[in-house]
């Protein structure tokens, strides 16, 4: 997808680009400046502004060929940096502005400036701030660009972490900022080296020059590994399930759905952009497993939470995993790589989690705003008292397993279709396994909200209507993803996809439902309204089995977010690339 | 000339180095302070002639700065810092 | 083995002993006055690889800022030392010196392995340098060619300001940061900073200005000036500004709107967002450079005044 | 060249200090130190890159420098910001642990943020 | 460069390379903080005044010259005062308030 000659000319448009990332910012600086009274207003007027801009990037995008450039400064590289979109920037700068306007209207009346003016004024200039700063990843064309924005990401999330001020969010933050410094460092260094071996920086001018010796391919194992931690790959998830948990639910929204989209988006960028195919098929593979790995712990622990925040936070691991998936099937059988359905199914899949699992978020959100709690055991009855909450939190959950016509459906087709071409089975089995298992804790949490309350429920507080909208627009966003016109900005290859509203879609809800519920049954520790006593008793010796496999999974999730354990395994993720790439080569 | 006063840089460098090894052992913080105040001292020495022998005259101006900035770290070590921990009123040290 | 070598070889020595004591001595306070040392020392070696630019801003940050943070927070928790010693068994250390190792020999290897022919920006910064009227092509670099580096990462600082703020309790937001100085009006610190500034306000400019056509710049002049205003505030001779404050925070911000603003004029009336008309340029940037120079020392000094802690009556 | 090897090599131990201390000390102020240590030593990668293309009259090129000065900002805004937390971390738990398994419960009530 | 000055230089650095030497042999050998202060206090301002004096010879022009002397002062003003608070502080057996 790299345009053919050398870009030394601005496109027509390409000051979209520019616009992207100076408006949010913009935001930022002026809402600072005006003070707490105005800071919201200042976001809302933002937004629209924003969501233009994201339109007409898009709109612009076929008729510059899928390119838009901007020479910075007019200063063509080496020497000055480029502003570059394609395809994947446009999907994912569309999908950030879809985002973090419901996001904002969700979040509009728990961040009023009239309340205690700490919280909403960080908020609302952090808002803007991950803004600019995902669109400038999404836009950059230079890796040090792309650094300098990756730590803008950074410093925009921390705070929002830590903003209720309790000691383990606050911990939570800390272990997230360290963990994530030390990944950016990894980046920088691979950066250094390339920038000696080529004397470029920019993406396009690395992509032709970079050949397969060892000082780009150590390069290429510390920049990936670098970009893993900060996505939050298993076992580098250390910093994520009490991040993410801990934050406020709007703030969750956004680090789950896009922050974390940040980083992969980079390793996405070098593995098929800055050197194409260059890191090698054994190499994926590393990421594959890993992605693979991911999956089941990530849904097995998502099983035994106790709280649905932690359920949803340690479902984005089991999804950031699934992501992955697509870096062993971009490469064919010849063993390279291709720009191709793996790739759009990757990036797909990343949309949809981002929609979906904001709306998610924001659902757990209300649900513990209304109810004070957000103890999954004491959901019972929760669907009659807040129907609109836990229909978004269905929605989001049907779009994930991956039913038509969602775009995770559509996704999965591409990444199975992948899998089928490049032969490599293997990954079929955890594609279907994603999504039985992500139906495995939808089921769970909806059929503790859609039994009979113990006592009658008195709700806490009233969440206003426009919330809930915000939120049900979001997953039905993520539900309806797969109507798209893709193929304008994605490598989607030509026919072969089933109809989204033809007959199978009926089995493709149906299959992970049931398996779903027997893996609910089989892996969930505690009392749920799922089982009848018959059943339970004929099963339970599996049962006992499988809890204990949870438990054991659970053990060795506790060992691994250990800093000790997490960094390690990032020296050796490191090395274990390093080593590959060498011997691939 | 240029040898001589290379030859003075590397061996300011290993009194430093010397001195480093007996005020960083401690035991008290004011043998530490007392560490970095030297190596304030000796590194500005070093920096003048390095920037002699190199023939960069700027290395001057980064002498200037450790020189005007050689008192912050034990200001910092008086002070202990800027911000205030509440448990700071109750502890006696 | 040249001189140089034997010069060379003793500040590597030095550098990595004390980098070795900051990691391995046992009291957290020893070490964190190893790390300044090194920082000191490291300022050395960049002389010695003749980025003056780069060691003047390791000598403000090393040297003043890093100093007063990171020993400030040394002093504040050495009375934790106890309770958090959680110190990971043989094995693991063991594993971990291996895996560091592994990485550092791979990083050595790549450096070994760096092309003979290096490949160097240096004459085509050079080439260019007529469109801005500087001479220092670090300068350049910074303000023009990879302009957009320079503004979003003063963005990242007024994100800093923001995170350290928030973590403020919701009664002091908008308050003064940091405790209250008792000035001691015949001691030390007082009249050290009252002589001191007046000196260090000159040598601050004086590094922006020169920073045009030397080594030199906003950013190692901004923490040079912050370090005095950190110096009176430490000797109680002036207070914080209330985070609040709106001239306060018109400064924060002087610094990367004025660059965004210029930017937009030039993409609206120039060649490009952040290309300065050729006949403008130098005037321009060092307009932008001293607005930032402002924009700086006072980020700087408030990073590291920390939350605000006494809410001001409004 | 002798400057480049010399100084590169002190780049690498630096770094693989810089890790070790980040992986072993249990303490935040150290991993703080540790960082910082690391961060310098891929520093010092980009100062002997850019001594190397020394060239037009310059002895180091300007480009990596500027990386640097960049990138030394960054380091140091982080700095900053961990040390704000950490201490507010320490006043608000009583300690300044990273340890999972020990969540503190603060001042406020154990209710997660909703 | 004039000869005259580069004997000046060579004399002077030597000097002061002398006291650098006679500073650490100091904090070496002194038993307790005081003394070890004033050892400290020998090297910074003496070891350092004579690095400066000799380079006078060598600066290209008044202003690194003036510069040089600038400097000295600095350490000088440096040294006094760390002294002060190093001393105070150990004096009374912890850092001061």
């Amino acid at each position: 997808m790299l345009p053919p000659a050398p870009m030394s000319a601005t496109t027509a448009g390409g000051f979209l680009l520019v616009l992207s990332i100076v408006l949010p910012v913009a935001g930022v600086l002026l809402a600072f400046a005006l003070g707490d009274r105005y800071v919201r207003l200042v976001a809302f007027t933002i937004m629209p502004l924003g969501l233009a801009i994201a339109a007409a990037l898009v709109l612009a995008l076929p008729r510059g060929g899928g390119h838009l450039v901007y020479l910075l400064g007019a200063w063509p590289p080496p020497l000055g940096v480029a502003l570059h979109a394609d395809g994947l920037s446009a999907v994912m700068i569309a999908a950030t502005a879809v985002v973090i306007p419901a996001v904002a209207v969700y979040a509009a009346p728990e961040f009023r400036p009239a309340a205690a003016a700490r919280a909403p004024a960080a908020f609302w200039m952090l808002l803007l701030a991950i803004w600019g700063a995902l669109n400038a990843i999404f836009v950059g064309g230079d890796l040090f660009t792309l650094y300098v924005a990756l730590e803008l990401l950074t410093f925009a999330t921390v705070p929002l972490v830590s903003l209720d001020g309790r000691a383990e969010t606050l911990q939570a933050a800390l272990r997230y900022l360290l963990f994530a410094l030390l990944g950016s460092v990894l980046y920088l260094a691979g950066t250094a080296l390339l920038y000696g071996l080529y004397g470029a920086l920019d993406i396009v001018l690395l992509s032709r020059r970079a050949d397969a010796q060892l000082g780009t391919l150590i390069a290429a194992a510390l920049m990936t590994t670098g970009l893993l931690a900060k996505t939050a790959l298993f076992p580098l998830h250390l910093w994520l399930p009490p991040a993410h948990a801990g934050a406020p639910a709007a703030a969750s929204a956004i680090l789950s759905g896009l922050v974390v989209k940040g980083s992969l988006f980079i390793v996405i960028r070098l593995w098929f952009d800055v050197m194409r195919g260059l890191p090698g098929f054994a190499a994926a593979h590393v990421l594959g497993a890993l992605g693979a790995t991911a999956i089941i712990f990530g849904s097995v622990v998502a099983l035994r939470q106790e709280r649905l925040k932690l359920l949803i936070a340690y479902s984005t691991l089991a999804q950031i995993g699934y992501l992955f998936l697509m870096f062993p099937l971009a490469f064919d059988v010849s063993g390279d790589l291709k720009r191709g359905g793996a790739l759009a199914g990757g990036v797909l899949q990343a949309i949809s989690h981002a929609t979906a699992k904001a709306a998610m978020f924001m659902a757990a959100g209300s649900i513990y705003a209304g109810l004070g709690h957000d103890r999954i055991t004491g959901l019972n009855g929760v669907a009659r008292a807040q129907p609109l909450s836990v229909l978004t939190f269905a929605l989001g959950g049907v779009a994930l397993m991956g039913v038509p016509p969602s775009g995770a459906s559509l996704a999965k087709d591409l990444l199975l279709q992948a899998a089928a071409e490049t032969e490599q089975w293997w990954w079929t089995i955890l594609l279907q396994a994603g999504g039985v298992l992500t139906a495995a804790y939808v089921v769970l949490v909806l059929a503790h909200a859609l039994a009979p309350p113990d006592k009658p429920i008195a709700l806490r507080g009233a969440v206003p209507r426009i919330c809930d909208l915000a939120a049900l627009v979001l997953a039905l966003c993520s539900l309806l993803l797969g109507l798209m016109p893709w193929a304008s900005y994605l490598p989607i290859p030509q026919g072969g996809m089933s109809n989204p509203l033809g007959i199978d879609a009926l089995s493709k809800l149906l299959l992970p439902v049931l398996g779903g519920t027997v893996l609910a049954i089989l892996l969930s520790p505690w009392p749920h309204p799922l089982a009848l006593n018959a059943v339970e008793r004929m099963i339970a010796p599996l049962r006992r089995a499988c809890l204990g496999f949870g438990r054991l999974v659970e053990a060795v999730d506790d060992v691994l977010r250990q800093w000790p354990a997490a960094s390690m395994s990032l020296l050796l993720v490191a090395l274990l690339l390093g080593t590959l790439m060498f011997a691939g080569a | 000339m240029s040898d001589f006063l290379t030859a003075s840089v590397g061996f300011i460098l290993a009194m430093l180095a010397l001195g480093l090894v007996s005020i960083l052992r401690g035991p008290g913080d004011a043998d530490r302070m007392m560490s970095a105040q030297l190596i304030g001292t000796g590194g500005i020495a070093a920096l003048l002639l390095l920037g002699t022998v190199t023939g960069v005259p700027a290395a001057v101006d980064v002498a200037l700065i450790l020189a005007l900035l050689a008192t912050f770290a034990s200001i910092a070590f008086v002070k202990k810092g800027l911000s205030r921990l509440e448990v700071d009123s109750t502890d006696g040290t | 083995m040249s001189i140089t070598t034997v010069f060379e070889s003793v500040l590597a020595a030095l550098v990595l002993g004390l980098a070795l004591w900051t990691i391995a001595v046992r009291e957290t306070y020893s070490a964190t006055v190893g790390f300044v040392a090194y920082g000191l020392m490291v300022a050395l070696i960049w002389v010695g690889l003749d980025a003056i630019d780069v060691a003047l801003t390791e000598a403000a940050i090393g040297g003043g800022l890093g100093g007063i943070v990171l020993l400030g927070a040394a002093a504040r928790l050495r009375d934790t030392e106890s309770t958090a010693a959680e110190t990971p068994n043989r094995m693991v250390r063991l594993g971990a010196a291996a895996l560091s190792a592994a990485i550092a020999a791979a990083l050595a290897i790549a450096i070994l392995l760096l092309p003979d022919a290096a490949p160097t920006l240096a004459p085509a910064a050079v080439a260019n340098a007529a469109a801005t009227g500087l001479a220092n092509p670090v300068t350049n670099v910074l303000m023009a060619f990879r302009g957009m580096d320079t503004a979003l990462e003063k963005v990242v600082l007024l994100l800093a300001i923001v995170g350290v703020w928030s973590l403020a309790s919701d009664q002091a937001w908008g308050g003064r940061p940091g405790p209250h100085h008792e000035a001691d009006p015949n001691g030390v610190l007082a009249f050290l900073a009252r002589l001191l500034p007046p000196v260090g306000i000159v040598i601050g400019v004086y590094i922006l200005w020169t920073g045009a056509d030397h080594p030199g710049g906003a950013f190692q002049g901004g923490a040079v000036l912050a370090s005095m205003w950190l110096l009176v505030i430490m000797a109680g001779l002036a207070d914080t500004p209330p985070a609040s404050s709106r001239r306060l925070r018109l400064v924060l911000v002087a610094g990367p709107g004025l660059f965004f603003l210029v930017g937009l004029g030039g993409l609206c009336f120039g060649a490009a967002f952040l290309a300065y008309p050729i006949a403008h340029a130098k005037p321009l940037i060092l307009g932008i450079e001293t607005a930032m120079l402002l924009t700086i020392a006072a980020t700087l000094a408030l990073l590291l005044a920390g939350a605000p802690e006494r809410s001001v009556p409004r | 060249m002798s400057a480049v090897t010399v100084f590169g090599l002190t780049a690498a131990a630096a770094v693989g200090l810089g890790l070790y201390g980040l992986i072993t000390n249990p303490q935040p102020l150290r991993k703080l130190l540790a960082f910082n240590l690391l961060g310098s030593g891929v520093f010092l990668l980009f100062g002997i890159i850019g001594r190397r293309g020394a060239a037009a009259g310059f002895g180091n090129d300007p480009v990596p420098q500027a990386l640097v000065i960049t990138g030394i900002v960054v380091a140091f805004a982080a700095t900053a910001l961990a040390i704000a937390l950490l201490l507010r971390l320490f006043r608000t738990a009583g300690s300044t642990t990273l340890r999972s398994d020990a969540p503190r419960m603060g001042r406020g009530a154990d209710a997660p943020g909703g | 460069m004039s000869y005259a000055g580069d004997i000046v230089t060579i004399a002077s650095v030597s000097a002061g390379a002398f006291f650098f030497l006679a500073g650490t042999v100091g904090l070496l050998r002194f038993p307790d903080t005081l003394t070890r202060l004033h050892a400290l206090t020998k090297a910074d301002n003496l070891g350092l005044g004579f690095v400066v004096l000799g380079l006078l010879p060598q600066a290209a022009s008044l202003r690194d010259g003036l510069k040089l002397i600038s400097i000295w002062l600095l350490a000088l003003l440096a040294g006094a005062t760390v002294s002060q608070l190093i001393a105070r502080s150990a004096r009374q057996g912890g850092p001061a308030r």
